[in-house]
């Protein structure tokens, strides 16, 4: 099988078999966990088959006709990058897909939750796997729609409901600003397509020189930031905590997270080099590293915990990548690769832990917890391992990418010189230490302490092994990794780096590496860690007392201002902008319409008077149009409504009379009828009414309305004189066409008839219609009384 | 069968004047047409009443004249109220009467009150239930009685002759 | 036809319906939108193209002329009747076009006239009033 | 033969005249009269008469032409609704309750429902 | 032999009239109707695809009613009027078959056909026409059997009978200040040109533009169609009425309303103002574009503050066609296409949304979605079917909705209409929150029994109106999986648009007898 | 012509009472008389125009205004006596 | 109730202005006239004569079912306009025949006279149905 092919595989047997959940599950009933591990088994299989190619150096293409009109083709692209983040998303999805056969319960709407999972997991492969932005960003949507239906999965909690919007607003947000961005790429460069641009250094430099260059970068950064809870868009992870833990562990440290993180490394050939790109990044991310330190190690919830150091872990990646401008591209790249890999490993484990303590303990609290390193120890082994790591312990993975951490926060603060030569170190160190302090804390926390007994089981013990062994298994990854880093270095960090600074790399990564700097900060860093723990209390209650006294700064206290009251602000917006009251809305019709036509003439000034007027005309005449006028005054004035409809009567028969002066006899007759019939139908109308209706207009609004009025008798006036200047010159009316083959054509010799029935017939077949419509229309208007509700 | 006779030539002859021409085509037309168009309504044609064709053929010279004593009679009337209008001073005693009817049909009822409306001064306003008075606006109530008296001995007797 | 005294005319009626239809009872509202279809019906004939003098109601009939009579014949035309009409007597007729034209506005103004009339007879009994500003349960 | 027509034609514009000169003093009766009541008067029975005046000459003109046969279908019919429309206005004034004006010496008038 | 393909636009608007009037005769036979009614909607459908085919491989068709040539009314099937004409009819087949289980009885069987199949002849017939009054005609025709149905009764009925006459009153007093602008317009260009045949008017506004002997008052006339077809289409500021008559309709009608109906101002604009005026064209790009974005803005921050679901997605259409006229404003083939596929799918969406609320009233016994919840256990279809639309609306992939975000977005960046764009994407993120909002009010959380109304009981909806949403949404999911065919149509309907030559020598070239 | 000119003129007099009514009432009936009076005016005018220009076109529209006059003002009369219409 | 005069007068009226409406009708095509105007002029009597004898009373011996009028008179138009596509024509090209009768004499038929007979119903249909409807509610 081509590899391209293997690709797309891999891609859609997730969805395909997602959809096949609900029919499996009728078979399966409560084992449909097995089928999704099945199916996630043998995505895991399908790439691994293609990473050879890559670890051999090369990248797989593939591509199928979809919507060339759009210029848009299905295709597909791996290299070191797409194969590593894919390997995480297919393999941390069966081991989370086991673990969940333990975790759910069999009373859960099962098909649902692996339906789901499933659909994630084929989204997630198909962002990684994806050679154009646009198909990027299609899988980018559908992982965060997914991740919203799994936070909500308890959709009855108001809590996860409150989680999942807030996911769904911020990473949606990002994702359609990066659209926007991938839209500038595409100005810019030409192409959707992510290699085309990837391998035509013209192209990248073109994106250099753009003047678009920083907004394109923004736009796409900020997609980045949303996914991977970076910035402000920080807010959303925590209470994304509401999914599922095993969701958590898969969605919301392991997987999802990273699109962001790849997205950078994806762009990372495109933009990176510049200052914008060091400033953006890595600035993002220092801050994001201490706030988010600082915020998990104040948690007490123990996957607000993990979801907090979600965070800041990833703020290490993001940072990491923001400092390849100024040294060597290489060790950052490197560095952030290796740590993303490592970071998956020990999070996923320790999510793991944490669910299997709450499973256990039916509480995730910390202050309730306590003391359990005797009862679950295989559990309490786990966490270590994976606490030991994200702490940065050696032996354990974590420990070396940490160290490469600081070597390249060194290696920063020197390239950019004073003040930054101690400053950048020194945030990396504050970093370092707030993760050691709120690792101790989670160990601590739970297995330490006094074991407590109000509101816990009485018997708390490890878990079933189908929950264990899947974080077991990731424990061992953990110190292979430690111990062995030459294995995943080779198989994907090299290859990955490679492909984003597209220059083949080799990384000696070795547990002692004497006493360097970055040893001695580590020291340091441990050091700290532990007195600022033992100070929790104190730091805790400075929070408290700062929270307290300064609620505002917070993203979260703007989130809920906007989004929560956003349907009460938004409610008060549109009833000013749609009050209800139908003068309004007609004011702004006719203002529209004197407002644009009021544009020419303005521009025009004198020059809309036409040369020449016609003011001949017989006394009688003038006379019956006024008349016309005074009738049509009466019936605007005369405040009860019988005068008011004799005099429009009136000024109907009158208008007939003009239609008599205007040769028009069939437009005469037609105008008494209908002057008549309306009348009779007035009459009908008004018998239930009041008999009159006396309002007291105030000045304003009578001047507004007069000037509305004369607006509109003005704009009318001007039309009117233009337009009946006559046709203009060389061309002729249809008319006379009419009169000359009324007769002779269609056999009659009322001209106005023919034309009616025969010449423009058609018009009156709709114009019968209507009036058959306004019958119907009647009669439902009669009978519509059935709802009073 | 009857009434629809009786009723097509009066009808054939209205065809002719609204469609305008008059000529024997036209009122054979009319004359089928006619019957058909008030078929419908027979309801309020009377129908089921007895009809002698001698009897209304013998009044229409009678409701000629009767015509013709109309129109001079609208001729005076109309010079009386110009009078009137044109006067410098408008100075009048009007006020409505009760005038009772010996007449009964429709059709009596009917011209009669045309009649009263048509001629000097007067102006029929309403007609009692009862058929047996009306109430007549005239200009110059002066003398009620003068005016009943004038109604009853002058036009009830045309309309009697003409119309039952 | 095309004298600025009717374009004046046309103009003060579409101020006049304007200003009514701005008013807060409903039936001053109909009768302003009835003022306004005359206005625009008086409109529509005054921009008529040409400055005839006569209806537009010919003289002539088939009957004058000699034919055979057949059923869409389009050679019945050119070759028997085009001398019924001389060429250029059009020039005396007003533009038969606008009064067509006029009539289906008439008609179809009539449509709709009825039927916000009884509508208005159906708010009024809903809502108890004539007063439009009271139709304000629908709002925001 | 021409004398006979040349005559009619005088007469006719002479009954035209009139009968304008009637309709216009209907018209003016309506403006200057007291009430309701009076002025129906005016109108039906003057302008009637001047209305039908301007239709009978327009038959001596024209003789039975259609022009002349719709003209005596239009007389008739003024002649035989205009009272009809006076005595419903009349009659709807009255029991409406638009007042007698302050002229009028005697209203013997009873309103059906009222008598009870 | 009469060869029906060669009639094939009359017939797709004197079936319907005609048919209207023998659903009239078949009142007594409710059963016969129904079914003889959903069978002339099944044939319409295939006429349509008929033409839309021919229009495909034989280029414009022109049909001389009357056979009078451009002195008499010609229908014109090119490719957007043919495309908007199977919309249509898609459509009305759809919700005519939803209606027959969702309107009450007596309504459903004395009026309801006729005035639906009038609905449809007024929608046929303006897309179809290429004379300018005959427009008018049938924007008369379609107006007022909108508002005929607005009225009628629903089976299940929520909605107050004095909100429908308050919506209907709204509606039909500013369509009907439309239509009277619209008359001056139509007046005034007779006046100045002569003729009311489209194409004809075109080529003399050209010509005399192009000799510079073009009056000014032309574009004043050009700004009064603005008022027109704005008004028809609902864009700011002469969208008020739409929110109130849109939810207040009854569920099909509403489909009817947001999905068809207020494309009718679209087609007007892409006609008139590309095939009469397009020598002035630029003009009034920036004034389009304007009024396009004040749309967006309004509908989007609107939707947000509703609770009511339908009124909700009344303001989500406001915004959407905002869009679309963005697409038209910035005036490129590649733009239109963008509206034109953008059109197609509001239109499959919105309507399938409505239908779908239409359920969930029947459900819920509110329109109210706060006083909703907990519902996607107890109306599951419902629930799916709604996220389908939602997030087709609100540019999810893979739904429709997303690629014609894509193409409309591609498309302004490609014509360098930066800070449009922009604005638009913006205002894409409050569809999305209002969208999810709803869907989650609606659906998650939980079920709030005491809040629920009287006279509705819960339950499953009928077979009848389940159909067409369920097809709605496979349409939905094409469209986003595999928009091509659409894409290609509208790439060539624009390229019609954009250049009117054919379609004016389509027309003008014909035998006069 | 002069004779045509003259009639118009002169009933086009005719009707400034009719609108002066029409105008000031001071009662609905006042109104009602004045707009029959109105229509039989324009009858009036209909006819010479009729006669004068030699078409019977306008005869016709003479005889339905006043059928129509008569129907509407017996219309509004029931209305005005009774309150209702049909 | 109105008078007895006024219910008389009515009477006389009502074969007058049928016959009238008729002649507008077939005058029409050359003359003023035609289906709409001949249409209101029916209705607009008929209303008198509901008006005059109480809706109630006259539609106790005369009551037709207004809509299939309207229905009628649109389908005759439609079909009328039909009728060219089977004759190889388009959809409302109209006919123009002359028939010469022994009695008559020559009459001409027009299929545009046809059509006019469908407004005239259609015109008749709607206005009615709408007043009865209306003035049953009422
Ligand atoms: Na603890
Ligand atoms: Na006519």
């Amino acid at each position: 099988m081509d590899s391209s092919t293997i690709v797309m595989l891999a891609i859609f047997i997730p969805f395909i078999f997602a959809f096949l959940v609900p029919v499996a599950s009728k078979l399966l009933k409560q084992r449909i966990g097995w089928f999704a591990v099945a199916i996630a088994l043998l995505t895991l299989f399908l790439i691994l088959k293609i990473t050879p190619i890559i670890v051999h150096g090369d990248t797989i293409y593939g591509e199928i006709v979809w919507l060339p009109t759009a210029g848009l083709t299905f295709n597909v692209y791996a290299d070191g990058l797409s194969v590593l983040i894919g390997l995480l998303a297919s393999g941390i999805g069966v081991i989370i897909m086991t673990y969940s056969n333990g975790y759910m319960s069999t009373k859960e709407d099962l098909p649902r939750y692996y339906q789901y999972l499933l659909l994630f997991m084929g989204s997630m492969i198909g962002m990684v796997f994806s050679a154009n932005t646009i198909q990027l960003f299609i899988f980018w949507e559908l992982t965060s729609f997914t991740s919203f239906m799994l936070i909500g999965y308890w959709n009855d909690k108001p809590e996860s409901i409150y989680g999942a919007t807030k996911a769904l607003v911020l990473t949606a947000i990002g994702g359609l600003v990066m659209l926007a961005g991938f839209l500038l790429l595409q100005v810019i460069t030409g192409t959707f397509d992510i290699p085309t641009i990837l391998h035509d250094e013209s192209m990248i430099q073109a994106i250099h020189g753009h003047e678009l260059f920083l907004i394109t970068l923004v736009l796409i950064f900020i997609g980045a930031a949303a996914k991977s809870a970076q910035g402000p868009f920080y807010i959303w992870l925590p209470n994304a905590m509401e999914a599922p833990t095993p969701v958590s562990a898969f969605l919301h440290s392991a997987t999802m997270v990273k699109a962001g993180i790849y997205l950078v490394a994806r762009i990372h050939p495109l933009f990176a080099g510049t200052d914008a790109w060091f400033i953006l990044v890595s600035g993002t991310g220092m801050i994001t590293m201490v706030v988010a330190g600082f915020l998990a190690f104040r948690q007490t919830d123990i996957k607000a915990i993990l979801a907090y150091s979600t965070i800041s872990q990833l703020a290490y990646i993001m940072t990491m990548y923001g400092y390849t401008t100024y040294h060597e591209p290489g060790i950052g790249v490197a560095a952030a690769t290796f740590h993303l890999v490592n970071h998956a490993t020990f999070k996923a484990s320790l999510f793991l832990v944490a669910g299997i303590v709450a499973h256990e303990a039916a509480t995730r609290d910390i202050r309730k917890l306590g003391g359990l390193r005797k009862e679950m120890p295989l559990t309490f082994i786990i966490a270590c391992i994976g606490a030991f790591a994200m702490a940065g312990l050696p032996p354990f993975n974590g420990f070396l990418s940490k160290e490469m951490f600081y070597e390249s926060s060194l290696e920063m603060g020197v390239a950019l010189g004073s003040p930054f030569t101690l400053l950048i170190p020194a945030i990396a160190v504050m970093g370092g230490v707030l993760t050691f302090a709120y690792s101790i804390k989670f160990i601590d926390g739970i297995f330490f302490g006094r074991r407590q007994t109000r509101g816990l089981p009485e018997h708390i013990h490890d878990p079933p092994a189908v929950m264990l062994i899947p974080a077991a298994f990731l424990a061992a990854l953990v110190i292979l990794f430690g111990l062995f880093p030459s294995i995943p270095v080779h198989a994907v960090v090299e290859p990955t780096t490679a492909g984003i600074i597209r220059e083949d790399v080799e990384l000696h990564i070795k547990m002692w590496h004497g006493f360097t700097t970055p040893l001695m900060m580590t020291i340091i860093t441990f050091m700290i860690g532990l007195g600022v723990y033992t100070k929790y209390g104190a730091i805790a209650a400075w929070q408290d007392r700062f929270n307290l006294r300064y609620p505002k700064i917070s993203v979260n206290y703007y989130y809920d201002l906007l989004v929560q009251n956003a349907q009460a602000s938004a409610r008060t917006i549109s009833s000013i902008t749609q009050p209800g009251t139908v003068k309004t809305y007609m004011s702004a019709l006719i203002l529209t319409v004197v407002v644009l036509v009021g544009i020419p003439i303005i521009l025009l000034g004198a020059d809309i008077i036409p040369q020449s007027l016609n003011f001949d005309i017989a006394v009688y005449e003038v006379l019956i149009m006024l008349f016309m006028v005074i009738a049509g005054i009466a019936a605007a004035l005369l405040p009860a409504y019988l005068p008011a409809i004799i005099a429009l009567s009136a000024l109907g028969y009158l208008v007939s009379l003009l239609f008599i002066y205007l040769k028009a006899p069939d437009l005469a007759l037609t105008q008494i009828l209908v002057e008549t019939l309306s009348t009779i139908i007035f009459l009908l109308v008004i018998v239930k009414m009041p008999q009159k209706f006396r309002e007291s207009i105030p000045t304003t609004t009578l001047v507004r309305d007069l000037i509305i009025a004369g607006a509109v008798a003005s704009t009318v006036f001007i039309i009117l004189i233009n337009a009946t200047q006559g046709i203009i010159p060389p061309f002729e009316s249809l008319s006379h066409y009419f009169i000359e083959n009324s007769i002779t054509l269609a056999g009659g010799r009322n001209v106005v008839n023919v034309i009616i029935v025969d010449f423009r017939g058609y018009d009156t077949l709709g114009e019968i219609s209507v009036l058959c419509v306004a019958a119907f229309g009647v009669y439902n208007l009669i009978h519509s009384r059935g709802n009073k509700t | 069968m009857k009434r629809y006779l009786y009723y097509s030539i009066p009808l054939g002859i209205m065809w002719c004047f609204v469609h305008g021409t008059v000529s024997i085509q036209n009122f054979l037309f009319g004359l089928l047409l006619g019957p058909v168009v008030i078929r419908p309504f027979r309801e309020l044609y009377d129908f089921d009443q007895e009809l002698s064709f001698k009897r209304e053929v013998r009044k229409i010279p009678k409701q000629i004249i009767y015509f013709l004593v109309l129109i001079m009679e609208i001729t005076k009337a109309s010079i009386m109220v110009s009078k009137i209008v044109i006067s410098p001073k408008i100075d009048i005693k009007p006020g409505i009467i009760a005038v009772p009817l010996r007449t009964r049909t429709n059709g009596g009822i009917t011209a009669i009150a045309n009649t009263i409306t048509l001629t000097p001064g007067t102006l029929t306003i309403d007609v009692a239930d009862d058929r047996s008075v009306l109430y007549v606006h005239s200009i110059d109530a002066s003398y009620p009685e003068s005016i009943r008296m004038s109604i009853r001995d002058d036009l009830e007797r045309f309309v009697l002759e003409a119309f039952e | 036809m095309n004298n600025t005294f009717l374009s004046l005319t046309i103009a003060i009626l579409f101020g006049i319906g304007t200003f009514l239809i701005l008013r807060r009872d409903i039936v001053k509202v109909i009768i302003g939108l009835g003022i306004l279809s005359h206005a625009v019906n008086v409109l529509i004939v005054s921009v008529g193209i040409f400055d005839g003098t006569r209806v537009p109601i010919l003289a002539g009939s088939y009957n004058e002329a000699e034919t055979t009579g057949s059923v869409f014949n389009d050679n019945l035309a050119e070759d028997i009747l085009s001398p019924v009409v001389q060429a250029g007597t059009h020039i005396d007729y007003v533009d038969p076009l606008v009064q067509a034209l006029v009539l289906t506005a008439i008609v179809i103004s009539l449509a709709t006239t009825a039927f916000i009339l009884i509508l208005a007879y159906r708010i009024h009994e809903e809502y108890g009033t004539t007063d439009i500003r009271e139709l304000r349960r629908l709002w925001g | 033969m021409s004398f006979i027509i040349s005559a009619l034609n005088v007469l006719s514009t002479a009954v035209l005249v009139i009968g304008l000169i009637f309709v216009f003093l209907g018209m003016l009766g309506l403006l200057r009269l007291p009430d309701v009541y009076n002025r129906l008067h005016a109108t039906t029975k003057v302008a009637t008469l001047g209305a039908f005046g301007v239709m009978a000459s327009i038959v001596l003109n024209v003789g039975f032409t259609p022009i002349g046969i719709k003209a005596i279908t239009v007389g008739l019919f003024l002649l035989l609704t205009a009272p009809i429309a006076s005595h419903m206005i009349g009659r709807a004034a009255r029991r409406h309750g638009v007042e007698l004006c302050a002229e009028s010496v005697i209203d013997e008038y009873i309103i059906a429902g009222e008598t009870d | 032999m009469i060869i029906l393909t060669d009639h094939l636009p009359i017939l797709l608007i004197a079936i319907p009239i005609l048919s209207s009037m023998v659903m009239v005769f078949l009142k007594g036979s409710p059963v016969l109707q129904k079914n003889l009614n959903v069978f002339i909607y099944f044939c319409l459908v295939i006429l349509a695809i008929m033409l839309l085919q021919k229009v495909w491989t034989g280029g414009i068709m022109v049909y001389e009613v009357g056979e009078w040539g451009k002195y008499g009314i010609i229908l014109v099937a090119d490719l957007l009027s043919s495309g908007m004409v199977l919309l249509t009819l898609g459509i009305s087949f759809l919700s005519l078959i939803y209606s027959l289980d969702y309107i009450e009885e007596r309504s459903l069987n004395s009026t309801y056909h006729s005035l639906f199949n009038l609905l449809v002849a007024g929608l046929n017939g303006s897309f179809l026409t290429g004379d300018i009054f005959n427009l008018f005609v049938f924007f008369e025709v379609l107006l007022l059997s909108s508002c005929g149905l607005v009225i009628a009764n629903e089976k299940v009925g929520v909605t107050r009978s004095s909100d429908k006459m308050e919506a209907t009153f709204k509606y039909l007093i500013l369509s009907m200040l439309g239509s009277i602008v619209m008359l001056i317009a139509v007046a005034s260009l007779y006046a100045t040109v002569g003729t009311l045949n489209m194409a004809d008017i075109a080529v003399k506004v050209s010509a005399s533009s192009a000799a510079g002997t073009l009056p000014w008052h032309v574009f004043a006339i050009a700004l009064l169609f603005i008022v027109v077809f704005g008004n028809k289409a609902a864009i700011f500021p002469l969208h008020y009425w739409l929110p109130d008559v849109h939810p207040t309709a009854p569920s099909p009608i509403s489909a009817m309303l947001s999905g068809v109906l207020i494309k009718i101002g679209v087609y007007g604009m892409l006609r008139v103002f590309f095939l009469i005026f397009r020598d002035v064209l630029p003009m009034f790009q920036p004034i389009i574009i304007l009024m396009a974005l004040a749309t967006i803005v309004v509908g989007a921050v609107s939707a947000v503050g509703q609770t009511d679901i339908k009124r909700m997605l009344a303001y989500s259409s406001i915004g959407q066609i905002g869009y679309i006229f963005l697409g038209i404003g910035m005036g490129s083939a590649l733009t239109i296409a963008a509206s034109l596929v953008y059109l197609v799918n509001h239109a499959v969406a919105k309507s399938m949304l409505f239908l779908t609320s239409g359920g969930i009233i029947h459900h819920a016994g509110t329109r109210d979605m706060y006083r909703m919840g907990g519902m996607i256990k107890s109306a599951p279809l419902m629930a799916s079917m709604f996220l389908v639309g939602a997030m087709s609306i609100s540019g999810i992939p893979p739904m429709g909705g997303f690629i014609a975000k894509f193409v409309l977005f591609k498309a302004g960046i490609q014509e360098e209409y930066y800070i449009p764009v922009a604005i638009a994407i913006l205002f894409a993120l409050f569809t999305l929150f209002y969208m999810m909002r709803a869907w989650m009010k609606m659906f998650w959380g939980t079920v709030n029994d005491s809040e629920r109304q009287g006279n509705a009981t819960p339950h499953a909806p009928a077979l009848l109106m389940a159909i067409p949403i369920i097809i709605l949404a496979l349409i939905i999911v094409v469209l986003g999986l595999y928009a091509e065919p659409l894409l290609a149509l509208a790439q060539a309907t624009a390229e019609q648009i954009v250049d009117p030559q054919p379609y004016i020598d389509a027309v003008l070239t014909r035998n006069v007898r | 012509m002069n004779l045509l000119i003259f009639s118009l003129t002169f009933m086009v007099l005719a009707i400034i009472p009719c609108i002066y009514r029409i105008v000031k009432g001071p009662t609905i009936p006042d109104r009602v008389v004045a707009m029959d009076a109105m229509n039989t005016v324009i009858v009036v005018m209909l006819g010479v125009y009729s006669f004068v220009q030699g078409s019977v076109f306008f005869m016709d529209v003479a005889l339905v205004l006043s059928i129509l006059s008569f129907v509407g003002t017996v219309t509004i009369s029931k209305y005005l006596d009774e309150g209702v219409v049909l | 109730m109105t008078t007895l005069i006024t219910k008389t007068i009515t009477k006389i009226c009502l074969p007058l202005v049928i016959l009238f409406s008729i002649s507008l009708l077939l005058a029409g095509h050359n003359n003023p006239g035609g289906g709409f105007i001949g249409g209101v002029m029916f209705a607009s009597i008929i209303s008198l004569v509901y008006v005059v004898f109480g809706l109630r009373y006259t539609t106790a011996f005369f009551n037709p079912d207004w809509s299939r009028w309207l229905a009628s008179g649109l389908a005759l138009a439609s079909v009328t306009a039909f009728a060219a596509i089977p004759a190889g024509h388009n959809f409302f090209r109209s006919a123009v025949e002359f028939i010469h009768l022994p009695v008559i004499g020559e009459i001409e038929l027009v299929s545009a006279a046809l059509f006019d007979v469908g407004v005239y119903f259609v015109v008749i249909g709607t206005l009615l149905f709408i007043l009865k409807n209306v003035g049953e509610d009422t």
